[in-house]
């Protein structure tokens, strides 16, 4: 099991975002791999969630088609189980799928199935406490947000606090595919003094705005909407959501190198 | 907004969990709340929207023909006749005039049936801030005279097509234009639920309508009730009702839906009934009773009464009901359908699907109840009848 | 009832044009009002009612965002607060109720639209007395909304499938059952139209909406209004509101339907404007000024507002414009439907289109009217949301 | 012109009811002359009004179709002068008419026209004095009804200022044919006590009801909605109206002689 950390280690991290039994349960381990051969240091795995608040319809449907092929935690975690090695993973998900399943037991099957990261949208540092200590004991680090909206103090209270990557909100709004990335989110990289990496995400889904991240100061930039509407658009030809999936992935990749 | 604990915990529900981009609009709301709710100014201006164009205090009537009914005396709090036709508009004019105090620009809403969204509208209109509502689309089919509605008072309704085109995928766009404009817009939340400060500020605004029925009830029977009975979805018609009586000898019954019954299919609860039934779980920025399957997948609930017809329920609620302060008890839907019909032609009311719930536990919980009732009338039927007259048929 | 003359006069006008069957009824109903206004229990009763059961006082509210439009301190009394949304159930609940104490064993009433027989079988329910209502065949299908209402109310409607199948043959159809049932029925006519004692005791008992603004306006202004406005079809709401200021120096402005033009042709009026435009005559019992053809046959009228969509006016109105008392005037149907979008935008309160058209005159009359106005909104638009969005289209 | 107290010296009298210009304006004459053959004493002639509150629907629907024609007060006073002088006449209608007119008018019009008696069902004594009082200068009868549900006083009252004959309502209600008749009616007639001649109308039907009124007192009965009916059932053939309606006056008459 490779930790989230090492996709920061000596270079700038491409972090990339599916949902895991999008668009059939077993579409996953093929996708995850043409992500790895197109360069991606960290893959995000959705668990998807019936009430995802913070996603953008791209991801709610990917979500809803994941839900509907019966994807749930028992396969999700047999199936990471089986993942190449290659790169580290994330799990992102919502608090109360973690919640319901009992943190200590959610903490440890991410241990035992090779997730070293865990990103929950809707779980704020005040309400993060449990999880981020369970974590802590299991090695597994909790992702925690900056938002353009968070003030100074609690930009300092949540980089004191966090673990793995903090993750930069790149704008207001949810997730989903945008072209434009505003003054707002370099000076958002800019304001979160940290040694620990920073990757930046929401709206990141072109090879330009990676650079744009990357060059601003950041260490690595999630790409998740981009992707996924490759996959959506593909639902039925497995093989050519790969070969697209690897070759977007490069572009990105590139982004990030060049 | 006493709560018992910091961070709106009400023992271990409520709390805020919500994307990190909305903590700052929260503690804002909460710190504009606190600070408004002691300025006389904005008290005094909520009391005179209250009072003139929502229409408070609404009476404490004596059904004296249902009282017969049931061999015991039996109040009925007229909700129904606040403007717009039901408690909604308490908390939506108390929000808005607060959105107004704070410096917002507009007001974003999410509606299911559209009881909120033109409780919103008007509102909004009133207090003179632009509003916007989220409505799934299939739901803006069914109830087109509640969009034209709202767009008579100048509201925009956005139509939602995402999912199944309902109140949760109305929710779902809310929380994102909130998340996207949070700095000029106040996301006006309709019930006791959603992450603190909502569920102590709605309930705030709807206490109210137990303050005016307590003053009544004692000006009127010397003595508090031996009951009071109130519908319950997300919770603020009842929690509205039951606060300012929380401390006193007062059974306080939280009548959910039992839809067609307590049963649940792989993905859907056949019933609303989260209090009685749910389980432990964080929805939409809180942690309470909700609906849900083995994975912590919300279940889609279900009621007769759109109002009624939601997975969650107010934190503090699941907390009252957990210490046993409230009883939660649930009716089905047909039982519902008999009181909505009983109060009708009995009293010349024709209550609200969701009021016409806490009416049908009359009927249920006969001989149980002791003699003095209050049974809060969270809005008028108008809005139902349609459905009402096609089921019949 | 403090009539000029007696026999119910006003002036010329009134009087008893009916049946020689009905005249005991007649005489029966005026003694019967007259002993039961002195009888503290009924008075006792009828207030109980008035305030837990319509929900009275209704607010005088101060409508500022209208106000700033039109350079005026405009103030609305909110009649459309009352329970079932408009005025009509303060006249139908004294009467029901006098009509339990005198003993009559069921209730009759007439309807257009579906308003006043709404009100009737509200106030007929919660009374506890059998109600009927004659309601023609078109507007039946029309208002199937409203039928179903007062069916659900345990009221009968009659289906009358005479004449034009519309509120005419209504009347016509009641007045039929009235003379073959009088000794066990009281006829509760809906405004201050009618034989005596009808126009005295239905203007008496929607006074309660003037005692109160009255009232209302001195507390929250220290003096009395310039001007009152209200929408005049019968007149009952005009009467209600304009009754308890008649010794005043207040300009009270009557405004009729005038539909889309005050012309007529053979056999109907393109409006509803009688006060205004008509002549002297005798419809359904009392002299007054009607709409009328050369040869006195009565014409067809028109309005955009069912409510104000009568050939006649009640007596005692048309005695008070005949003195100057009273000022009548008139607006057409779009002047009243950018009104009533006009309020709904402004102030989030969705006015009945009767109502629009009292709102409508503060624009035609810009620049004449004085300072402090009150407007009556004699009712809610929820009943007329379907005919302006098809109107719309 | 004759009185229509004529109808009644040294007999009970047969009243007939027609509405004026029913179905066409020119078959009233016929209609008229064929009342006449069949021995009617005394016709009634309505003149049509908008709203006829104290009729059913039977007459409502002749006023409707007169109206319709074309038929208005005119129109109505010269047709009356055209009738054959054989019977009395008395004109019904509602007091807006008149009113509109002018009483003074309207009775000059009457008197001129031959007609001797104005029947106005929603002119209750309370609102006749000025009729009353024209009609009498005039000649002419402005006749009264009494109820089933007049009191004793009033019925005192009514009597005193009648002339011609007295209306007597055999039932409450409208006018319109019905089946039986009530000890109501016959209670009534012995009730009021006046040299002038008691006509009872309102729901007579029958040769059966007429013979029964007769015999309990009455010094004439009414017959309106019976004749009404047959006319509106023959409406495009005036011919066979004429005889139907000659033949069923005979035997309402049969009813009043034998
Ligand atoms: C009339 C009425 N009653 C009750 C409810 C349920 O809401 P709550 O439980 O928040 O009172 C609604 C919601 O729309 C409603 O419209
Ligand atoms: C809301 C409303 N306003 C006014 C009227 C007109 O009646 P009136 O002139 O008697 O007040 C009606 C009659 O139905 C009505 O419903």
């Amino acid at each position: 099991m490779k930790d989230v950390s090492e996709a920061f280690t000596d270079k700038k991290a491409l972090i990339t975002y599916i949902c895991a039994g999008d668009p059939k349960i077993d579409a996953t381990e093929a996708i995850v791999e043409a992500l790895i051969r197109g360069g991606t240091d960290l893959i995000e795995l959705g668990l998807p969630f019936s009430d995802p608040i913070a996603d953008g319809p791209t991801i709610q449907a990917a979500t809803q088609r994941a839900l509907k092929e019966g994807m749930n935690p028992d396969l999700f975690f047999k199936l990471a189980k089986k993942l190449p090695g290659d790169v580290p993973y994330a799990v992102m998900t919502y608090y109360n799928l973690i919640f319901h399943r009992g943190i200590e037991r959610f903490v440890r099957d991410c241990k035992e199935s090779g997730i070293s990261g865990i990103i929950v949208p809707d779980l704020p540092p005040e309400e993060a406490g449990e999880l981020h200590e369970t974590s802590m004991r299991y090695g597994v680090h909790s992702i925690h947000f900056i938002a353009p909206t968070t003030r100074r103090e609690r930009i300092e209270r949540i980089t004191r606090d966090a673990s793995g990557f903090i993750y930069l909100v790149a704008r207001l709004g949810v997730t989903g595919a945008r072209e434009d990335l505003k003054e707002e989110t370099r000076s958002l990289i800019e304001r979160v003094k940290t040694p620990i990496p920073k990757a930046v995400g929401f709206g990141i889904s072109t090879p330009a705005q990676v650079r744009e991240v990357i060059r601003s100061g950041a260490d690595g930039a999630i790409v998740g909407s981009a992707i996924v509407e490759i996959i959506a658009k593909n639902k039925d030809n497995i093989r050519r959501t790969c070969e697209e999936v690897e070759r977007f992935t490069r572009r990105l990749k590139e982004g990030i190198t060049g | 907004m006493n709560d018992s604990s910091e961070r709106g915990k009400f023992g271990r529900y409520g709390g805020q969990f919500v994307p990190e981009v909305l903590m700052p609009a929260l503690y804002e709301l909460e710190t504009g709340y606190l600070k408004y709710r002691e300025d006389p100014n904005f008290q005094r201006e909520l009391d005179t929207y209250l009072s003139d164009f929502a229409g408070r205090p609404t009476p404490l009537y004596h059904a004296k023909r249902l009282s017969r009914e049931y061999g015991a005396t039996i109040y009925l709090k007229r909700e129904d006749l606040v403007h717009g036709g039901a408690h909604k508009l308490n908390n939506a004019i108390g929000q808005a005039l607060l959105a107004k105090y704070m410096g917002k620009e507009r007001i974003i809403a999410e509606t299911g049936a559209g009881q909120h969204g033109i409780a919103t509208a008007m509102a909004a209109a009133s207090v003179g801030i632009a509003s916007e509502v989220y409505m799934g689309v299939t739901d803006m089919k069914r109830q087109q005279m509640n969009v034209y509605r709202m767009e008579l008072m100048g509201c925009k309704v956005h139509p939602v097509t995402s999912g199944s085109q309902t109140l949760k995928d109305a929710i779902n766009e809310a929380m994102r234009d909130w998340v996207a404009n949070v700095e000029t817009t106040h996301y006006l939340l309709g019930s006791v639920v959603g992450p603190h400060p909502y569920p102590s500020l709605v309930r705030d605004l709807q206490s109210v309508v137990g303050r005016e029925a307590r003053a009544q009830i004692l000006e009127k029977e010397k003595r508090l009730p031996d009951s009071i009975i109130a519908c319950t979805g997300g919770g603020s018609n009842s929690i509205g009702i039951f606060y300012p009586f929380l401390k006193d000898d007062v059974k306080l019954y939280a009548i959910e839906a039992g839809g067609s019954g307590l049963r649940n299919t792989k993905t859907a609860a056949l019933h609303s009934a989260s209090l009685s039934t749910g389980s432990e779980g964080i929805l939409h920025g809180a942690r309470t009773k909700i609906l849900q399957d083995e994975y912590g997948q919300i279940l889609e609930s279900h009621s007769i009464a759109p109002g009624l017809d939601y997975a969650g329920v107010g934190p503090e609620l699941a907390y009252l009901a957990e210490t046993g302060r409230i009883i939660p008890a649930n009716v089905q839907d047909d039982e519902a359908l008999a009181a909505f019909h009983e109060l009708s032609r009995l009293e010349g009311i024709i209550p609200a699907l969701e009021s016409a719930h806490a009416l049908a536990y009359l009927k249920k919980a006969e001989g149980e109840l002791e003699d003095l009732i209050i049974v809060n009338i969270s809005g008028r039927g108008d809005k139902d009848l349609k459905s009402v007259m096609e089921l019949q048929r």
